[in-house]
């Protein structure tokens, strides 16, 4: 940064002559352009900090995805894990150019319509006032998650052409459109919406990190994948009651548990953007929006914590073991519940929250039992149903200071309804549950029906009987043991020597 | 934070004495509070750009963790623990190194153009432009040019010698290359002292080390798979092939997306300062931090690029989706991008990633034609995909964009292809040719004269066991043990059957016991 | 930010009329509110940065928990992997519940008295100046860590019920009063003190990030624990000859290693809490606390490295082989010890801080083995051991320049006994190993022993030998080959069944 001077002699010889030669101007002039450049200089090193801000929280974001593929290679058997984790980097890559291409431009792309926008393809006049890299960085990291929770549901079963296609398709049109509606400043149901604007129910949609933008759009397009699949072979017996398929580490799920939880902490406070603006007197310590991001990082938090105790003694009532698996699936839940509310609700909320998502987790997995649906990460469940009810909760438990500093601007907007702040919110809530279910299985569920017709989606129950990783990646994921005098190279041998003579027993 | 409260009354009495002599009094008062708010934005400045450093570096350090895990899964289970030490010693021994001298080959100013010569262990440090976190920053570097290394020699290398090339490799070999490109003193810098004189009136553009970190890893571990020789079984007695493959694909993952969490330190954190503004003062977008997204935005679309060209021209050889092979393709694209992500146009990236993921195929054929046996593929990767980054760094560098990186010499060299003329290409051609001379020259011999003294290759029984049984104590898995046979879980045997055929229970005292 | 503007004609027609009309005072009114109004932002601006900087340690300092669970699963047989893992993640859930309920309160309400504080529970009427949100985040996960290290010292052979009352009542309770004492303004042994109370001897307890607080106080607890519950069935044979019950990943040992390494940073340099002050005049590049912060980084890293190198060759000696369990228990033990004395000693120190503690460390393990001792993380010895020797060397080396940075306002205190500072730094150091020893031993032992006595410390012997993972928590971790044809849902079988029949081969 350029360092200003300030001249003593120089302002001195204008502040003398000012009265008498009407110099004033000069040294007012002087004194003006110094303090011009002190606040245009504050405006950079404000534009930094928010910068380094985002672009952290951005990369934390990114973390997920590692937290992803682990949590889906510990969940899924160990014959498929090289499959789950192509489709997890996958994810990443292929969402990187689409989103790149045209994702981006269809979700921010400003000024638009409220449906679809359309500016700024492959960052086209980027960066632009308020449009710069790194916040399409940030918003990749969203997108890629988005996905990243779909192939979860149709994990262990799906032709790897099928996931490249419906990642794609996803990643590049259905979120975007979706995140356009309620985030962008064009879109029909965001709460920050211009100011020229009418809000929906003059409330919008405060779904402040994407309960439902992201975790709903994921779960339901999961959803309708698994349901046209149907369940993996031996699922389900005869006679249809459940088996469980359980994944092959446990180690690894609560690795991608943890990176998660790590990543979550970039992905709720993080959707801030910026952290430096004052909400009252400027200069006082506590009332900013750096106040605001460390209370949504406390409220993510509780909301997790609540949930993953709630499941622990749930869970232990049901099954009389204490079940990590179960409990890290209740952490999540509370996560992806806590998203839309996060940064408008008070720390105690966020643990009725949390304490209430475990139980629709828990209520969500028998219905799934009862009516064969059959999803081994629980995605649809977990982010779908946790994620609806976040939705909710954002608008029962918002708080009406909170909802004006997130959303300045619009004096007496409404807020939660248990907070007295009337059923306006919630009523724009409910109306997003139902248009991202209609949407995305208007768009999702179509192209997995398309899929499925076109004998595209699903392996045949050899490859699957047999396993992806060795029918369709080369080999397995594992090779802790080797024939020491042979052939280390041997490809298509399993993992195990052991499982071999199994087969021969 | 200095006291800024400004008194009224005490500046309004000296104004109202304005016509008087005291008029002087009024401008100091004025000027002095004026000073103070300057020099606080300094010191915010300084604080943001440390901020920013820090954690920069300590995603760098992520990248560490990120080599253990790719390492430790692309060798067999029988050298896990090998590799996994290795890695640790790379940081461990590398922060001693750097810190005695290290670093101070690399950036101790004032000094000459070949070697710096001041801050041994940090001594006047800090002092302006060289604190704390740059030292840091710096080091994380280094060792990640250590650890790629590490990767071509693995499974075959004696533990001593891996010790004193690790050594020589961050304590000298390395600082000696970032001095040359990257320090102002250095002979070939695009940010030279402004009145020294540029390579070719350019300098080199590596900007976070295509070059600089990643030839230079990519060369040294060359030179000793080279000098090692193939793995036993890499290559049958007909010369053809063998894949030995890594026991965990997971692993190869996790470390693959560690990497890439850690780059977002390595290419944007480059920029080491984020607080600086390009255009007028006061603008939203012109200034390092759009600078600092771009770079985050190229280096994530090359990776991408490079991992799907990788994902369809693998499968259209060998007709599976090879996920070990799209990490690889993925990183090759890193390490290209590495050269040019500040300098290029996000387009330009989505070029460079195609074209790296071809060279790293390319490269990988020729190493089987050769018979030259790299389990990391370490030496294509960083070394070919490096070399490529160099280049297109060359080709791409867009005008505006360098000018913004490397400012105070207008109209100096940029890209080829972007009308910059050849200049900037001239000069990056001989980095690459400068540095494979220079690591040839240095760890060649290194690797050579270990290899003569018998230090380097550990022998045939020892590779047939294992390094984990021979040197490190035991086997690294342990999935079942043996006190519980006589317990409810019954079932498993073991699944290191070496174990069970021990070696040589002389040497594993502890793991004699238990077994 | 609002962008202050300046009109020059404005201030010339207030400077024109200034000496005429006795107007002056409305142009030094205009002036000074323009020189305010920079003055505040700027202080907006540093609240924002400092923030973020808090924030991102905390995110760092909570990554040390996946880090625990990583080391204490891969340092753990194969067949208690999953109570591992499990307590680790609750330590992260019950402790975020216990901590925002009370634990905040107890360690750092103000005002309060010097043994234990009494507001902010449940975070009421926070954000106030000086306790904001991100603050008790990063305490949070301080305290997380605590318990994190006493849940590897009685592994593998304690019933979970246990595990549950032990980490809430020392997150909830024990770990916050110490860190009252030490850390709180109002805290009797605190060296940032509020400057009308004396300090302890003068000079107060120097415990920068924590080695007594947080490592002490987990390894004592540790200690006690694993004291009472005795060794592990198969630990000692019938001579009493030690036997090693290796870990069943070295992977994860190393993956746990690095991911603490990496959350490190966020514990040290992190606790300077602010990175926006400047020590000398102001404008200075490097006389400030970002220079501090990165020393502080710099220390950690060369106490860690030279702890793992010294390690490394001295196990050597010993055993004959490298040994990578015991370097990077050695790496942890150099950064337990350096974390006290990080941000006032040089970084030459820190090499001999490391080195010594690697000593200490082996020490420590040879004496455990003499008095069969079992600790499967090593943690009472490596966070006791090391940490108490942390706390010493940083009473020895403490520089007196970097003292009086970063404990500003008492000119003349006290510094290092070998850095010619006198002795009472030492004796206040002594003082706080007595005192964490004697507390964590009469509220810790205490809870351990009652335990014991109704029999809810340690499982049954069939149990132990059977594994946790199989009686308390529904099946193994790793579930790597199955019986295609059988039930998938065979809890007790173990891993691999092949391997079995390679048995019988």
């Amino acid at each position: 940064m350029a360092r200003q001077t300030c001249s003593a002699p120089a302002l001195a010889a204008l502040l003398t002559a000012g009265d008498r030669t009407g110099n004033a101007t000069a040294a007012a002039e002087y004194i003006c352009s110094k303090l011009e450049a002190a606040a245009l200089t504050s405006v950079d090193i404000t534009t930094a900090v928010d910068t380094t801000y985002l672009l952290f929280s951005a990369y934390m974001v990114f973390a997920m995805q590692l937290g992803f593929a682990m949590l889906c290679a510990g969940s899924v058997r160990a014959k498929n894990t090289m499959n789950i984790m192509l489709t997890n980097v996958l994810d990443a890559a292929a969402g990187g150019l689409f989103y790149y291409l045209f994702g981006f431009a269809f979700a921010f792309g400003c000024p638009s319509n409220g449906f679809i926008g359309r500016y700024f393809f492959a960052l086209k006049s980027i960066p632009s006032p308020g449009f710069d890299y790194s916040y399409f960085l940030f918003q990749w990291a969203f997108a890629i998650a988005a996905a990243g929770i779909t192939s979860g549901s149709i994990a262990e079963r799906t032709q790897f052409v099928a996931y490249l296609i419906y990642s794609s398709f996803l990643t590049g049109f259905v979120y975007p459109v979706v995140s356009h509606w309620f985030w962008s400043p064009d879109g029909w149901g965001a709460a920050n919406r211009d100011p020229s604007a009418s809000l929906l129910f003059g409330s919008g949609v405060i779904d402040f990190a994407g309960s439902g933008v992201v975790h709903m759009v994921g779960g339901i397009a999961g959803f309708w994948g698994a349901l046209i699949e149907g369940p993996r072979i031996g699922r389900f017996d005869h006679n249809g009651r459940p088996f469980a398929l359980r994944g092959h580490s446990a180690t690894l799920v609560v690795l991608g548990s943890f990176m998660l939880w790590f990543g979550w902490y970039g992905f709720n406070p993080g959707s801030f953007i910026t952290i430096v603006k004052s909400y009252g007197p400027i200069g006082s310590p506590i009332h900013g929006q750096w106040s605001a991001v460390g209370r949504a990082a406390v409220t993510t938090t509780l909301a997790g914590c609540s949930a993953a105790l709630t499941t622990l003694f749930g869970k232990r009532l049901q099954t009389g073991h204490w079940n990590v698996f179960d409990v890290c699936n209740g952490l999540l839940g509370g996560f992806a519940a806590i998203t839309a509310g996060c940064a408008v609700v008070d720390p105690w909320a966020a643990i009725i929250c949390g304490f209430v998502a475990a139980w629709v987790l828990i209520g969500c997995n028998k219905l799934a039992e009862r009516f064969h649906y059959d999803d081994p990460l629980e995605a649809a469940q977990l982010h779908g149903g946790c994620g609806a009810w976040g939705v909710l909760f954002a608008a029962l438990f918002a708080k009406e200071e909170f909802v004006n500093e997130a959303y300045p601007g619009r004096p007496g907007r409404p807020h939660g309804l248990l907070m007295g702040g009337g059923g306006r919110l919630l009523a724009a809530h409910v109306i997003q549950i139902l248009v991202i279910c209609g949407w995305v299985s208007a768009t999702m569920g179509t192209l997995f029906y398309g899929l499925r017709k076109m004998d595209l989606l699903r392996i045949s129950a050899e490859d699957e009987l047999a396993g992806l990783d060795v029918t369709r990646h080369g080999g397995s994921a594992y090779v802790y043991d080797e024939s020491s005098g042979g052939n280390g190279g041997d490809d298509g041998g399993f993992i195990m020597k052991g499982s071999k003579s199994t087969n021969r027993v | 934070m200095a006291d800024q409260t400004c008194s009224i009354s005490g500046l309004s009495a000296l104004l109202s004495t304005a016509g008087s002599a005291n008029a002087t009094g009024a401008a100091q008062y004025i000027c002095s509070q004026l000073t103070t708010a300057a020099l606080i934005t300094a010191d915010l400045t300084t604080a943001v750009d440390a901020t920013f450093l820090l954690f920069s570096t300590y995603l760098v350090f992520a990248m560490q963790l990120g080599f253990a895990m790719l390492c430790a899964g692309s060798v067999r289970a029988k050298n896990t623990l090998n590799i996994l030490l290795t890695n640790v010693l790379d940081a461990s021994a590398g922060a001693l190194f750097y810190y005695l001298f290290g670093f101070a080959f690399a950036f101790g100013s004032p000094s000459n153009g070949f070697i710096g010569h001041h801050f041994f262990a940090l001594k006047s440090v800090p002092s302006p432009g060289f604190d704390y976190p740059y030292f840091l920053f710096q080091w994380a570097f280094a060792i990640a040019a250590a650890g790629i290394t590490s990767g071509s020699i693995a499974e075959r290398t004696q533990f001593v010698s891996y010790l004193i090339y690790s050594s020589f490799l961050t304590g000298f070999v390395y600082p000696i290359v970032s001095h040359w490109f990257w320090s102002a003193d250095g002979w070939a810098a695009a940010n030279r002292n402004p009145n020294d004189y540029l390579l070719f009136g350019s300098g080199v553009i590596d900007f976070a080390g295509s070059g600089v970190v990643h030839m230079v890893g990519g060369i040294a571990g060359l030179w000793a798979a080279l000098i090692e020789g193939p793995r036993i079984g890499r290559f049958d007695h007909n010369g053809r092939p063998v894949a030995l493959r890594g026991h965990s694909a997971t692993l190869v993952v996790l470390g693959s997306f560690m990497l890439w969490f850690g780059w977002y330190g390595f290419n944007p954190g480059s920029f080491v300062t984020i607080a600086k503004s390009y255009g007028p003062v006061g603008s939203p977008i012109n200034g390092q931090w759009s600078a600092v997204g771009r770079t985050a935005v190229t280096t994530t679309i090359a990776g991408c690029t490079s991992a799907l060209t990788t994902l369809f021209g693998k499968r259209l050889q060998t007709g599976h989706w090879n996920v070990i092979d799209v990490c690889n393709g993925l990183l090759g694209g890193f390490a290209a991008i590495t050269a040019g992500c500040a300098v290029v146009e996000p387009w330009a990236a989505v070029i460079c990633g195609f074209v790296a993921a071809w060279v790293l195929i390319g490269f990988n054929r020729l190493a089987e034609r050769f018979q030259y046996d790299d389990p990391l593929e370490a030496a294509q990767l960083h070394g070919g995909c490096g070399s490529w980054g160099v280049l297109f760094a060359g080709l791409f560098a867009k005008k505006e964009f360098v000018e913004e990186a490397y400012p105070g010499r207008p109209g100096r060299p940029y890209g080829l292809f972007m009308g910059g003329g050849g200049r900037l290409l001239a000069a990056n051609v001989v980095q690459m040719l400068v540095i494979a001379g220079w690591v040839s020259a240095t760890m060649g011999p290194l690797f050579f004269l270990l290899h003569k003294m018998g230090l380097l290759r550990i022998s045939a029984e020892d590779e047939l066991a294992g390094l984990d049984m021979t040197n490190h104590g035991g086997a690294a898995y342990v999935y079942y043990d043996e006190d519980s046979s006589g317990g409810g879980s019954h079932g498993g045997g073991f699944m290191m059957k070496g174990i069970n055929s021990r070696v040589d229970p002389g040497l594993t005292p502890t793991s004699s016991i238990e077994v």
